[in-house]
């Protein structure tokens, strides 16, 4: 079982979001974040466009049996890409180990709790 | 605006008075201060619900729309504004031209001939603003039906044609002395402060704004739960507020006719809210907050037409029956599934409708009375009026449905109206404006 | 209130210049326009204290319950206002009943007898209006004391029996011409704009409500801390300037009596909030704002009996003592261990003690001397006055009390108000209300 | 104000007839019913733009710094209404004292002296208030210069200071009758309500106090992004209503002037709004929503001074001119870098000097008239009324510049302004209130 | 040392965190989410039931030595359960690696910096 | 590649921020969280000294390449403690391992897509 991580776009959520549920991966969780990188130009304020330090983006956590772990992180680097080549900015995933998974309801674990 | 005729010999009466010159109250210009003084407050009243109104559905919508959303409403400041000072007022309160579909004058370009003039105690100015409101969150309510999928650009220019094509000849219609529903009937189609003219036209012109757009991407599928029901509660707190001058302003007078119009009001608010917070309370187990603002809007549309000869016992029923036909429109919409995002039919034009047309159940006696002294037979019935009201009801449906359809279809082919998808994805705020309204949401 | 024996004298005068004839500011109905205006727009000012004070408690508790707080005040708005145009009204200022418990009469009911009145130069559904703003707030301000844990159908219940049994009866005894307070000691207690009325009623029917339903869960180990303290500013300033109708308005009329109480009211708002913003200072090191506000409040409500009779200095001095002693009273109620979530009673109950009574070494030589004249004797001392006040102060404490304790009882036994431990943990907004004030801040 | 000369002769005449006994407007004090209302509505319109303020101020700054600027407009309505009761009044509407340089009257400390007085129909005490609110609102005003960076303390320090000094002569220079702006050429230097008093002055003495303190930390590098622009927008919906009390109430009448000066208020605010809209739309491709309210802004401020002699279309002329000129003038403060936080100087300060200045283009002829009818020669041109503008708005901003500076100086180096470093990063709301704004953003 | 994350239903937190503490698990950090996953029925919206396509919830970190992963995970499922049998929707716990732990304020490491 | 989780005081992140731009770690996602641990006194709630059972923190995370952990803790120690020796509530640090990391705009992956 693998967690990924991807933090994108807030603007993309919508399209990530649709592109995921597509391919079958419907559990998910969202969590606002702010985040610095290497982007640099946003928002317009007072007449002058101005770079936020820390501009919110949108962070998923999914997690996923291994056999999974491909098609979600292809499905989200095609979805939360802007235009063809990507912008800067669209973000990043990462990808870390898991080592148990339960669900509260049923106190399921493992593979089919996911 | 209906207490013009009724105050005819009133006020031949006491425009002798004035110049008998007196009185302290008139300023030497024929200014009874203190009607003007309520006039003046009336406006701010109603100023204030353009934001209460930004914030009522700017607190519906979801978080990166807000903005966009709050500024339908303020565009319509500044743009309807703008268009009634140069020749929105003339349009509306002018002499008719072209027939009568609407007025005309070159003097009240720019407000220029009413610099001095005083009328019935209110300077002209006082009224024009106060008309001038009107004319702002008419449009602005429009918005709603079509919240969270229109460009900005798009939008502006809509609400100017729609203004200047619907708004301007509807109130010309109904409130100028020579409008042709003016004088319609015995005593005039019965629109207090805006039942056709506002509402009525607002929530048809909604209705098919929604139609002819599409719903929002995703809709009905994808939820979208509001963003911030705190806001929208305020809105709707300011909102009612600002209806008191919407509606006792509306008289034109600090008066007893002022004094019925915000019994009438109030009651009918409350008797909204309540009736809607009881029906949703046994059809879904639960009061909901936004249920119970809707209450108020219902009862308060309903009321508008009506304040000016209701009692407060119809008051309560016009709110009673107002919340629960709009409530039952709003289940029969979910089922009919076109996007009428914020409900401006479903309340706006649902409650307007059922104000115009209800009222007649409960006419103030005096009211009848003096209506029936204006016919040459001496008689005018209750069904009478109804005939009246419905004739007004349904030219007002009529005109303001085709009007907006084709203005929709030249601002849409032309510049363009609907959001293009990755817009509507992004939000009209990013999209738009540039912004985002809550930055507070991201630590930084 | 407290005008209407002031003014009798001048009022003859006047009534007899009206029906001469003469003049404009009357409109035919005896109608001041200029008096008219101002309790118009103090009805609007008063009624946006309602969604202020929505504001004040629903920033102050934790964000599951915003909505739900809210919506004890803006429950309020609808109920109170139906049953006060059913027979509120009639309650408070129809004739004796029952010895003077209530007011009464047939033709008040629906508010029917009043469709034409005009006394004093104000339509007698201004007044209405006006007074049934307080009708609604009084309850409101009560919900503050034990928010977060109560049912929502309890608590419209109790609202509804509260306002019936306890506020229409109060209203009756203080400013019913006819009422047994309005009419002790040489001129009456005095009560301007709801010392007793509202705020001590309010006061200690809330600490009644929270010592009987027990504290939150969790108090006062778990701390509870504010959800958004912007929005309680927000509501603090529009309370305040609410707080103008609610204290000038109640001189019904736009005159001196006015002008003063606006003043007084100035005055004392902003001594109250400096004076607590001191003693936070010296105390705890730091000026919060919700200290600030609490100040604002502490004097409002402290000036809110007096305002018709304290001089600028005599409303520094008012705001200076009660913002004192309401830091002193929490700070014991901290000690004391019951649960007033909001402080109801800290601020509304003892700053509404104070204020009543503190009054009486500030009273203006005028009305001094006007009592002197109406006593046989032709004297009247400040401490006869301050017996007339202490006494209704007692009477309205007891009263309040031993009602409120009885409904409190009889709701909760038969349908229940405190919530449930699963629904107090869920929040009053998913468990009453199926939804959450801030969808904002989830990410969707 | 300006008023109070023009009416002069009509005044006399009244004053005959009030005396004359015959009219119900008076209460037998000489009160007009009417124009009260309206100076008591004003008078709380101003007041509801002091939370505006907050709102609008505390939507542009930081998360952690909201509480911490919202306080800086409400301590002012604390401190300033205090000093105004005190001596303030005394200060501005007493005769000359020192020369002129302000006024001064034992009589009127604690309002003593007015308690019954009434003036042109309005109770000295409304005047009072009234005009107390624009000592509270133009110090507040001050506090965007310098946001996000000065101790609380030092703050409160520094606006009572300022106020004494700064705020309190020039009012008195400006509309005392004995003023010596307010008799300078032939019919004095126009400031109808505040452009020079309120607006130059806060805005010369915000840049003055900005580059005194030096910027913000991080600033220009690190950008500040608003944390909620939807407050900003809320505020700026409130400031446009309680402008219409600051503007039209400056009228202290409810007649022709009233109406004019409402309407040029109106016309102003949506030009500049959509002045500044499109100009950023062709600029930066976007029109943003905190553009819009700047534009209200600007328009408000230009339209300040010039509300009483200007017609709808100069109105919409200064709007215009105003929003342009705010636009670039920020655009330059960006190129020379130092920190007026939220553009107090760039909105208040430009755009009160513009509309100062350019309104002589705009004057009503019938003002130019009688203004020539005042001189000896029977003459006055537009250029002469221009130089007297100008010679007005030097005046005060020479003075509000050098008075600023020193008083900054004193306060800093006594008990310091500008917060330190550690205090600055972690935010105003934790380290001067012991507070967080919003603690909805937190689970809990 | 494993690091704990469970997302609960937003209504449950305070019951979960008094469970916790009863346990004597009194360090926690918690975090507003949205997840998506197979609940379906929540709000109200004019008459209408609605399902929110991103349901609020909460989530909890908690850092642990070993020896306490049972007893924390045991007091969440019990805690945050509906009912006895539990109802779709009452979340997910995940268990991933954690390499160092760190307290800040006196650079301590490891297991007693937990 | 490691994932570093920093849990500090919301009036410390921009100290910390700055410190690590400094150290050119300029990478970073930040979250709102409240957390609970020993700290005790915070707010002031009409003239009472109150203590939030929740206290607002604020949470980074930053991926690194392992020879990049010390330098970020150390610098994260430094600017995140308050004065000399630090007080309760200043925050931890947690380690944990990271598998992959991804670039969406480009698709890059591992050790350089940081
Ligand atoms: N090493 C990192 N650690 C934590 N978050 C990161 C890291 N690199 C990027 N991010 C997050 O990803 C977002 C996008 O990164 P950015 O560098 O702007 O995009 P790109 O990789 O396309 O240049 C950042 O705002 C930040 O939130
Ligand atoms: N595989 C997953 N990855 C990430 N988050 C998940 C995953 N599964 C569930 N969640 C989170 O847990 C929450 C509850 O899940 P849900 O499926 O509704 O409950 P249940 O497992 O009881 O059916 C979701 O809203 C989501 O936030
Ligand atoms: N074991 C843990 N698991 C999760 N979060 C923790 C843990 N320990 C501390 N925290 C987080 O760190 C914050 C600071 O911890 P605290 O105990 O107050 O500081 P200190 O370690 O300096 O005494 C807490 O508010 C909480 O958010």
């Amino acid at each position: 079982m693998k967690l990924i991580t991807a933090i994108i776009r807030e603007t993309k959520l919508d399209e990530v979001r649709e592109a995921l549920i597509e391919n079958e991966i419907t559990r998910i969780t969202v969590i606002r974040v702010s985040g610095h990188g290497q982007q640099t130009r946003e928002h317009i304020y007072r007449g002058k466009r101005i770079v936020p330090g820390l501009i919110p983006k949108v962070k998923l956590e999914i997690a996923v049996n291994d056999d999974f772990v491909d098609i979600t992180v292809n499905t989200i680097i095609n979805s939360a890409r802007t235009n063809e080549n990507g912008e800067v900015g669209d973000g990043k995933i990462f990808i870390t180990p898991m080592e148990e998974c339960i669900r509260i309801r049923t106190g399921e674990r493992g593979g089919k709790a996911i | 605006m209906e207490v013009f005729k009724r105050r005819t010999f009133l006020i031949t009466v006491l425009l002798l008075l004035i110049f008998a010159g007196n009185t302290l109250a008139s300023d030497g210009n024929g200014v009874d201060t203190g009607i003007t003084a309520w006039m003046l407050t009336s406006t701010a009243l109603v100023l204030l619900m353009i934001p209460g109104l930004a914030m009522f559905y700017g607190g519906l919508v979801r978080t990166k729309n807000v903005l966009g959303t709050m500024m339908h409403s303020f565009a319509a400041m500044g743009i309807m504004t703008v268009l009634w000072v140069i020749f929105g007022y003339g349009m509306c309160f002018g002499p008719n031209t072209l027939g009568g579909w609407f007025g005309w004058s070159n003097d009240l370009l720019f407000l220029r001939g009413i610099d001095t003039e005083v009328n019935n105690g209110v300077p002209d100015y006082v009224f024009s603003m106060f008309q001038g409101k009107f004319a702002i969150i008419t449009p602005a309510l429009i918005a709603g039906a079509f919240a969270e999928r229109v460009s900005f650009k798009g939008y502006a220019i809509f609400i100017a044609l729609w203004g200047i094509l619907v708004y301007n000849p509807l109130c010309h219609w109904v409130w100028a002395e020579d409008g042709f529903l003016f004088n319609m009937g015995a005593n005039g189609a019965i629109d207090f402060a805006g039942g056709t003219v506002v509402h009525i036209s607002a929530g048809i012109s909604g209705l098919v704004a929604a139609i002819y757009l599409g719903a929002r991407r995703g809709y009905p599928k994808t939820s979208m739960p509001p963003s911030n029901l705190v806001l929208t509660m305020i809105g709707a707190g300011l909102l009612w507020v600002g209806w008191f001058g919407f509606n006792a302003g509306s008289s034109v007078n600090s008066g007893l006719d002022t004094a019925q119009a915000l019994t009438a009001t109030q009651a009918a608010a409350a008797a909204g809210a309540i009736t809607w917070m009881i029906i949703e309370s046994f059809h879904q187990g639960k009061a909901t907050a936004l249920g119970f603002a809707s209450g108020i809007l219902a009862g308060l549309v309903a009321v508008t037409p009506a304040a000016g000869v209701v009692q407060p016992s119809g008051a309560l029923a016009l709110g009673v029956i107002a919340a629960s036909l709009c409530y039952i429109a709003i289940l029969i919409k979910n089922k009919l599934g076109y996007d009428d995002s914020l409900d401006a039919f479903g309340v706006h034009g649902v409650g307007g409708i059922t104000g115009a047309i209800m009222l007649s159940f409960f006419i103030r006696k005096s009211w009848m009375i003096e209506a029936a002294s204006l016919t040459e037979s001496g008689t005018w019935t209750i069904m009478q009026q109804l005939g009246v009201q419905v004739a007004a009801v349904l030219i007002s449906i009529v005109y303001a449905a085709v009007l907006t359809l084709i203005i929709m279809i030249v601002v849409d082919k032309t510049i363009g109206f609907r959001s293009p998808a990755k817009n509507e994805m992004q939000g009209l705020d990013a999209s738009y404006h540039g912004e985002h309204g809550y930055g507070m949401l991201n630590a930084s």
